[in-house]
Formats: structure tokens, C-alpha cells, sequence
């Protein structure tokens, strides 16, 4: 069984108690979107400033968050916003990517009969995030370290749109 | 799908129901001071099939390790519980070749997920002036949800017919699709075991812009099942008629038709927040999925896959026209134009459900008289009302055969109806 | 009813947990292999209760001796199996102190059930300028389904609010039920545990026009159920709550209700003719009961009702009295203002449930600290969202005890409370 | 275990075989109502011609049946339709209360926990309805055998209406 020290990492801890980039941006210019785990009431609000350009070579200039929600769901945002910030989109999507195929190919190797595709992880891009590895042994909480990902994902479409 | 069979007699039987009768502990045990003192012949899978050991002990097994409430709990019980049921659904989507396993809702029955299709896919785009276009064939389970929902859109209902030998007569189905918006089809007959050319049907449908909803408890149990090449866009099927407990049933859909409805029910486990205002619905699956799921049955069903997939379903289907031809054989040898049987005559068109009419013996009195002899077969109208008009009769006496049956089964049967027809005789 | 109870501590506990517990397997044998090496200490009955050996075998029994599809075969075991669920639903019948057992409508769940009654009731019977009033207690199984119809019918919704003691706030009462049609009421708050004031309610609502349909999922399993003295014109509740099977729920309402109610759900078993033209539906229960009923689950909920009934429900709800009293004090002794219990402070308020906070840990990384020492708890928002937001958190841990639980879980719960303060407080 | 001889004695048979009073009357003046046996498609339809007079002791001048069904629920009807006629409506509620009661208390007898009022049996009434006893030994034709009067006595109510 796991134990409670590869969930809760120090650095995670850390995320959690001194969260980074946390706050509001202006909308407009911002984007605000919220995203919600509903099987636990985490909430993320992330708000997105891009700078100009055209589709993925936009820069994140600026990203806060906002919201409420367990260490993991937190700590999670707050090294995402880290790792996401003046960065181009395509540059985000690749850690984002990265980063869920760290969870989802945990998530699915705890059930039988089970084909998913097997995603690459990318360790050189996940840098610090590496530190969320230990969550996947607790499936349960994947959600919570996706949910701030998932919600990103979709405010960088609605910046987009 | 190989709805066909090769050369049947030619080759072994690749199901040996006497090894798998043994499985199954209502079909291999006496029960004595219940009046069943001796083996049943049990000819009812169309209504309820019964379950093989692995999956009693599912059950028991889940309840006595694994039972915890789904998809909320941080604890390791819970997520135990979560991920039986979550593997369980992958299993079931596997089985039916669904692209996705979160295309795969669970219900409490074949009803609800036809009554599912109808309210959320229907209520929300159907109107006066459109047309659902339904079979004679149909189960009350893929007529009635369109009739209540009827009265409050005021569509228009159309009835694709049905031969003299059990078949949807499609010649006017170009017709009949003009219009239309919903095709509900059943994929065989629970109660004359026609198959129904699903593919071309699909095909007509969609070409006309209608979307495919198909009633397959009769089929998922019996034939692989591919609901990509079937054509459908939707899909219901029972556990509790595949070796699975009652209590569960399935709903398949594509998910793009799926994520554009409104949910069904409302509750727990199947929003994304809500507030006094309203509501955010959750993602497949769990939006379709509203309040606590069955889900000791849910895993009980994962386990009658499997054990389904072991036999393989190529087998099941041929043991089945086998039997078949061996039932149409022995009950027209024995009986000649004393007993009728509806529906199609050749085997490969056909699964193994029999409507039978002996003489002036009315299916009651019939299937009283079959059960004093041990041998289990259903009288009414099998759920299927507008079909017994078509057939002229008021009702039928049904036998139906599974895995675990056999020609000693149908012999039976035969014995038990000749019985009975010297009984009424008098 | 008694909802409060007898002097406690002045007589022994009319239930003795230790026996009892030894006839739930799952909490009396370790799992080793699945990580589960010892007893756990499931303090989640909230969320589903825990099922003693009756009723596994229960289940087990009858698809190894009954298994038939019900009301429609004329065979032995298909009259066997009927029995058996209709024995099953007089025995709840008489657990709720129902009028008539065919007032007893088996659904898959509690949320079924009152979807069930606001989309047959409500969809009949509201409109523009009606109000729905609900209360901020209220589960979202009681609240989804009326946003859904809202969205149709153009009603309002009016809430009535909770105090900072977690009871309802009746001063406005009065005014909240001028022009309503339906008031939705839980029994029994999942959150904080308490008991609301039914009759008064009822008595107001009915005095005012309207029909009240009562959430009792956390009543019927701890607390002796009158459906008649509650004023109740509907009452739901949930199979696996009181240590029933999962897969079947309870919709009572009063007959004169339900027989001028449209069916729900259309299908087999609900009709009692239908045609290419339309349906006429069958008389009650069957009229809401469409498909293959959950009938093992059904009769597994028919042996959890003995059950119960053998320990008598006036010492469950002494017990749990109790064990209220217990966990209130220990906590409030071992923790002090460190750790918040939300809702009622008085047992005889209130039922077994208890959503904790401690200190700045969040809910989800507490119940993870105690799921390590073997404690189950729930965290999140219980599925009841808008009552999270009255309570200013966003989700809470709670506990919930039932006939099974003694003082040495709740000294597990506080021991493992404080190791969880000092992890997190590194 | 009852004997397929309890269920389907001589009487039954000849009854199934030669129905009484079987066909139509014409409506108005005669009233027509239908019942169906939901669980198995039986149908009865009963043609009611009453005399004048007011409320219970209107008299039952004519009586006819249609509709299709097993040997239980026909000849049960073909039974009742000789028992009732010429009498009053109020003999004939007697007649239908007898037998129904015939038919309930055996019905809950099979089974636990029941407790239905125990009706008492006027067997002086029932006459040749006593050949139906034998059904209650087989509790799903039950319903075949009560159908018709079930049918009757929502005829009767419509018929006074
Ligand atoms: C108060 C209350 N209402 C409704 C429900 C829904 O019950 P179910 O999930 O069994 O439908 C629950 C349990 O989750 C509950 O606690
Ligand atoms: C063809 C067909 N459709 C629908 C149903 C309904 O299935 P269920 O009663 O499990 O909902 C059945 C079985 O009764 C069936 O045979």
C-alpha cells in the first residue's frame, strides 16, 4: 500500500500552504473559467492574459487562480500556473500533456481488462510537477491534481475563441 | 456479425451444455419441499436467463469485500468499490465494441435506457410534424416511451409491417423514412426470433437523417455484438437476459449524441455543481447516471461477460441454430400441422425463441399443463401487443433456449406437449 | 414517533454492537492481499450502509433456487419468484406503516423516486405562477429533478433556510407556502443530521394546497417510519441504506395520488393494454413499475426489513441516540475548538451523522489520513451543494454511524483525528 | 402440489368448450365494457341490459360476453354470466363477493406475512362457481378466473351511472 509520504510530498505541501499566482486578472482582457470536481466540490477558477499573436505561438502573460479545494487540487494549480506562465500555448499543451499521461497511465494500470493508449511521458518538461507523481497511486485524488489542468484546457479555448 | 452459421452438423457442437448446465445451480440441483423435486426444463431465457455460479458469488463476494458508495469516497474501500464497478463498464463496452467506455451508461433495465433514448434524445427534438418510425415487431419497452412522449409533442408514429413469414416488409421503407427522426428497431424478436437486417435499416435511416435506436435484449445475449456495425446510434440491453443479475441494464449511445442531450434524471453523481439557481451537468457517463448506481449488479453483469466471452459468442451463436433447426425439426416431425410455429423458418434468420399454437389448446392452459411436466415456457403476449394482432392471436405459448440447454431440453418439451394435447382431448 | 429518546446511559443499550457486527462480513473478517490486512472501522453508512450475511444469502437463494422473471409466467418458479417480491413488498409496506401494499413502488433508487414524483406529479400538476418549495437541507436528488422540470414548466422555487444550528427556519413558513404546490422535504439532513419537524410541515403544506414529497433515505433506516403520522403524500428512500442490496429503492405515495399521476416510465409491466394507437396503463403498483423489476434486490430489501425489524427500530434509534451522544462528547473533549461538528448539537434532534472540520485541514486530505488507520469517512460536498454554500465551506468529512458501530469507532474516529492534526501540522 | 384435475375439472371444460351467453347485445340500450389481463392478454368484453327500476334493485335482464382467453378465464365468465342473470344487482354483488372472497383467501394463504381481512364465504351462493375452488391452488390464473367479474362490476358501475 502506498504510503501517505508519496502523496503528500513536501513541495506539495508547500503549493498548498503559500499557493503561487493566486488572485484575479481584470476581464477583459482576462478570461476567467471555472472548472468544478463534482464528485468533491474542488473548485478552480483560472484566470488566463494572453498575449498577441495568432493561435498557439500566443504567450500566457499572465495566469491567476482562484477557488477553493484539498491540498492536491491546490498545490496542483499552483505549480501549474508555475509552469504555464510565459509560455507559448503549443508550449503549455505539451506540458499538459506530459502531465496527464503521468496520471492517466497510472489511473488505468490499477484496473484489469483495461486498453487505453499508452502516452509517452515527456519527463523533461514536468520538471517540479514531477512531485505529483505519487498521486496516481491514490486514483481517487487524480481528479483533484487534473482538475486545475482540465479547467486551463478549456479557458485556453475560450482565450482562443 | 456472423448471424449465419457453417454447415451446421457437419462439425461438433462448440457449446457443451451438459458441462455447462453445471454451472448454473438452478438448472443442476433438485429442490426438494418446493414442489421441485426433480431437474427443471427451463425454456424462458427470453424473459430471464438463468445465472452462473461466478456470478452469484460475485455478488456475495462484492458484498462481503468490496461494498462501499461509488465515485464520492476517498477511501480505499470506496475506491475498490469505484473501480470494480468503472472496470465492470469497460468489460460491457468491450463486449458491445463501443468506441468508448464512457459511451456505456448503466440503468436499471433495457426499459430505462429505451425510456432514456425516448425522453432526452426525443423530448428535446421532436415536434409536431415529425415522424418516429417504429416495427410491429417491437416490445412494449420501445413503443410505449414513444406514445407518452407522443401526447405531449405530437409527432407522428409509423409501423414499418410485418410478413407472413415474421419479416419487416421494407418495401416501403423509403416511405415510411420520409420524414422521420427516430427509427426504433428491435434487433430480434422476443417474440418470433426474427432478426432484423439492422445495417441496412441504419443505413436508410441515417441517410434520412434519422437517428437509430435499437431495442437489442434479445440480441446482445445471443450474437456478437458490434454496435459500430450494426449502424445504431443507440443501443438497450438487459443484464438479467444475459447470465447477469437483475437490476441493471445497459444503454449505449455515441457519445456526440449523448454529450448534446439533457440529462434524464436528476441527482447525485450526475452534475458538475449546483446551486439554488440551476444546475451543471456532469460528463459521460455520470451524467446519465443519476443517484447511487447498481452496483453490486453492475459487477455481477461485468462477470457474465466474461463468462459469456469465454464460451465466445461465435459459439453461442451457432450452438443456438443448431438447437434451433433441431427444435423446428423435432416439433414439425412430431406434430405436423397440429402445432404452429410463428416466425421465420430458416435458422440463420432467426434466434432461438419459439411461439408455439397447439390445436384449440389455449398458451395458458398449455403452459400449465407443460409445467406440471417440469418444463418451463411462457403464455401471454409477451410484451408485445400490437404484434399479437398482427398475428391474430390473443396470445402465444413461448419456449426459448440459452447455453445451457440442449436436445433433451426440446425433447422434453416435445413430450410435454404431446401430454398436453392428450390432456385437452378429452 | 420517537425521535428523541429515554434518559440515556440509565439503561444498557438495547443493541449490542459487537454481536451485531459479527453478522456483517464485510466488518468482521480482515481481506488480507487487498491491502485491507484488519478490520476497518465504516463509519460511511451515510453513504451505504453494510449488509449482514441474511441478506447475501438472500440473494444468493434466490437465483439459486428461484430465479424467474415475474407477474407474467404461469410456471411454478415464475409464481415462485413473484411471490417472493410481493412478500417483499408487503413486508416493507408494513415496515413504513403503509396503507396498502400496492402503494409500494420498487425503483432502482431513492433518486429514482423522486424523480418519479416530480416529473409524474409535477409534470401534471405545474406550471407558470406555481412554486415548488425545497429546503436548504436538501439532497440534490430532491432538488435536480425539479430545476429539470423548472426549465419546462416555468415555476418557482423557493428555499426554506437553515439556522445556524442546522435546524430549518420556519418564521417565514407561512409565506414561502402562499401559492405553493409541492413542498420537498428530507426527513433526515446527510449532512448534519437533522431531523426536521415533517408533520408541521406537512400539516402547513397540506393546510395550503400543496402535496409533500419527503427525501426519507437517512430516515426509514434509523428511525421507526410512519409514513401516515409524518403527513407525508410521498416518501422515498433507498435499499442500501438499510442494509438492503444496491439496485432498488422505494417511492410510496398515497393511492389516490398515484392514480391520477401518468405512468413514468413506459414498458412491459406498466400496461394493461396497448395498440399501434396508444396505451391504457395497469393499475398500481405495476403502472409505475415498467420493465424487469430489481426483483433479487427487491427481495434482499424484503430480509433487510426483518432485520431490522428483529432488532426493532425503537433500539436502533436508541442506539444510535446513544452513540450521537458519545461522539458529541468525545470529540468535543479530545478536540476542543479545534474541531467544528456542524448541525444540531442535541441527540435527540438529530441522527447519526456528523460533518466534521478540523482545524485547516482540508476534508479530502483528512479522510485520506484516516482511510490510513482504517477509518472510513466521506469527504466532499454529500451532494448537497447549496447547502455547502449556507454553510460557508466547500466541502465537509463526515462520519455517520449505524446499528453495527460502538464507542471503540468513534475512539478509532478521534484517535485517528489526532493523527491526523499532528500530519499536518508539520 | 395440486393436480392439473383440481384446476381444470369437468365442468371448467365444458364451459370453455360451449360458452353461455356468449356474443353481443346492442349499445344503447345495453352497455359494453372491456377488461384486459395485463400479465396475459386475456379479454373480456360485457354486455349489460338492465331493467328499470332504480339503483341495487334493477334486475340483470340480459348478459352477454366476448372476447378471447384461456379455458380459466372464459369459462369463468361463461359461469358468471349464468349466475347473474335475472337476478338484481344488488344478489349479484353478493354472488361476486362470495366468489372473490373464494379466490382471496387462498391467494394470501400462499404466501408470509400477509394479513388481508378473512372474508367469509356464502358458499349457498356460489353454486356451480364452487368448481372454480380449484384455481386458488394455482394463485397466477387467479386473475383469470376474477377477471370477468371484474369486468362486471365495473360494468354494473357504468351501467348505473
Ligand atoms: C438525503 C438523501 N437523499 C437522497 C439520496 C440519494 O439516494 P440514492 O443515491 O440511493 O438514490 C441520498 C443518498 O445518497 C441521501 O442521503
Ligand atoms: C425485445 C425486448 N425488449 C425489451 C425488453 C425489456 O427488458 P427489461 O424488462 O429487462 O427492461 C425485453 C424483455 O422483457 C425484450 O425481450
Amino acid at each position: 500500500m502506498a504510503g501517505l509520504e508519496d502523496l503528500y510530498r513536501e513541495i506539495i505541501i508547500d503549493h498548498y500552504r503559500s499557493p503561487r499566482n493566486r488572485g484575479e486578472l481584470d476581464t477583459p482582457p482576462a478570461t476567467r473559467t471555472e472548472g468544478f470536481n463534482p464528485l468533491c466540490g474542488d473548485e478552480i477558477v483560472v484566470y488566463l492574459q494572453l498575449g498577441e499573436g495568432t493561435g498557439d505561438e500566443r504567450v500566457i502573460e499572465d495566469i491567476r487562480i482562484g477557488g477553493q479545494g484539498c491540498s492536491i487540487s491546490q498545490s496542483s494549480a499552483s505549480m501549474m500556473s508555475m509552469s504555464v506562465k510565459g509560455k507559448t500555448i503549443a508550449e503549455a499543451r505539451d506540458i499538459m500533456r506530459s502531465f496527464k499521461a503521468m496520471m492517466s497511465i497510472h489511473e488505468s494500470s490499477l484496473d484489469d481488462s483495461v486498453e487505453e493508449p499508452e502516452i509517452e511521458v515527456d519527463e523533461m518538461k514536468l520538471g517540479e510537477l514531477e512531485a505529483m507523481r505519487g498521486v496516481v497511486k491514490f486514483p481517487v485524488r487524480i481528479k483533484c491534481a487534473t482538475l486545475s489542468w482540465n479547467t486551463l484546457d478549456q479557458g485556453i479555448s475560450e482565450a482562443l475563441a | 456479425m456472423n448471424t449465419g452459421t457453417d454447415t451446421p452438423g457437419t462439425l461438433a457442437d462448440p457449446i457443451d451444455s451438459t458441462r455447462i448446465k453445471a454451472d448454473f445451480p438452478l438448472l443442476s440441483t433438485t429442490r426438494a419441499g418446493t414442489g421441485h423435486d426433480r431437474l427443471i426444463t427451463y425454456l424462458d431465457s427470453a424473459a430471464t436467463a438463468q445465472k452462473p455460479q461466478a456470478v452469484i458469488d460475485a455478488l456475495t463476494n462484492y458484498y462481503e469485500t468490496t461494498n462501499a458508495n461509488v465515485a464520492r469516497g476517498v477511501y480505499e474501500l470506496a475506491e475498490a468499490s469505484t473501480n470494480a464497478m468503472e472496470a465492470a463498464r469497460r468489460k460491457v463496452a468491450k463486449f458491445i465494441n463501443a468506441p468508448a467506455a464512457n459511451e456505456v451508461i448503466f440503468t436499471k433495465n433495457a426499459t430505462e435506457s429505451l425510456n432514456l433514448v425516448a425522453r432526452s434524445w426525443g423530448g428535446t427534438n421532436l415536434g409536431p410534424g415529425d415522424a418516429v418510425v417504429l416495427t410491429q415487431l417491437e416490445h412494449h419497452a420501445n413503443i410505449v416511451p414513444w406514445q407518452i412522449l407522443q401526447a405531449e409533442k405530437g409527432f407522428e408514429i409509423r409501423w414499418i409491417p410485418v410478413d407472413a413469414n415474421g419479416h419487416l416488409d421494407l418495401t416501403d421503407l423509403d416511405r415510411f423514412l420520409d420524414g422521420a427522426k427516430v427509427v426504433g428497431l428491435s434487433a430480434m424478436s422476443n417474440v418470433l426470433g426474427t432478426l432484423t437486417p439492422m445495417r441496412r435499416i441504419a443505413d436508410a435511416a441515417h441517410a434520412a437523417g434519422a437517428v437509430v435506436t435499437v431495442d437489442a435484449c434479445q440480441y446482445v445475449p445471443h450474437l456478437p455484438t458490434d454496435v459500430v456495425e450494426m449502424g445504431a446510434d443507440f443501443v438497450s440491453f438487459s443484464a438479467h437476459k444475459m447470465c447477469g443479475p437483475t437490476g441493471v441494464g445497459v444503454m449505449w449511445g455515441k457519445a456526440e449524441l449523448l454529450d448534446a442531450m439533457p440529462p434524464f434524471l436528476g441527482g447525485g453523481g450526475m452534475i458538475e455543481n449546483v446551486t439554488q439557481e440551476g444546475f451543471k451537468p456532469a460528463e459521460l457517463p455520470h451524467k446519465f447516471e443519476a443517484g447511487t448506481p447498481p452496483i453490486a449488479e453492475a459487477v455481477g453483469l461485468g462477470v457474465a461477460v466474461d463468462y459469456l466471452s469465454a464460451l465466445g459468442m461465435d459459439a453461442v451463436r451457432e450452438h443456438e441454430v443448431r438447437l434451433t433447426s433441431y427444435t423446428l425439426r423435432t416439433l414439425a416431425d412430431r406434430f405436423g400441422d397440429k402445432l404452429t410455429i410463428h416466425g421465420p423458418s430458416e435458422p440463420a434468420e432467426r434466434g432461438g425463441v419459439f411461439s408455439l399454437e397447439l390445436a384449440d389448446v389455449h398458451p395458458h392452459d398449455l403452459s400449465q399443463v407443460l409445467d406440471e411436466h417440469g418444463v418451463c415456457v411462457r403464455a401471454g403476449h409477451h410484451c408485445a401487443k400490437p404484434l399479437m394482432k398482427v398475428l391474430g392471436v390473443g396470445a402465444t405459448a413461448r419456449a426459448s433456449v440459452y447455453i445451457y440447454n440442449d436436445e433433451s431440453d426440446v425433447d422434453a418439451l416435445a413430450d410435454s406437449l404431446e401430454a398436453a394435447a392428450s390432456f385437452f382431448s378429452f
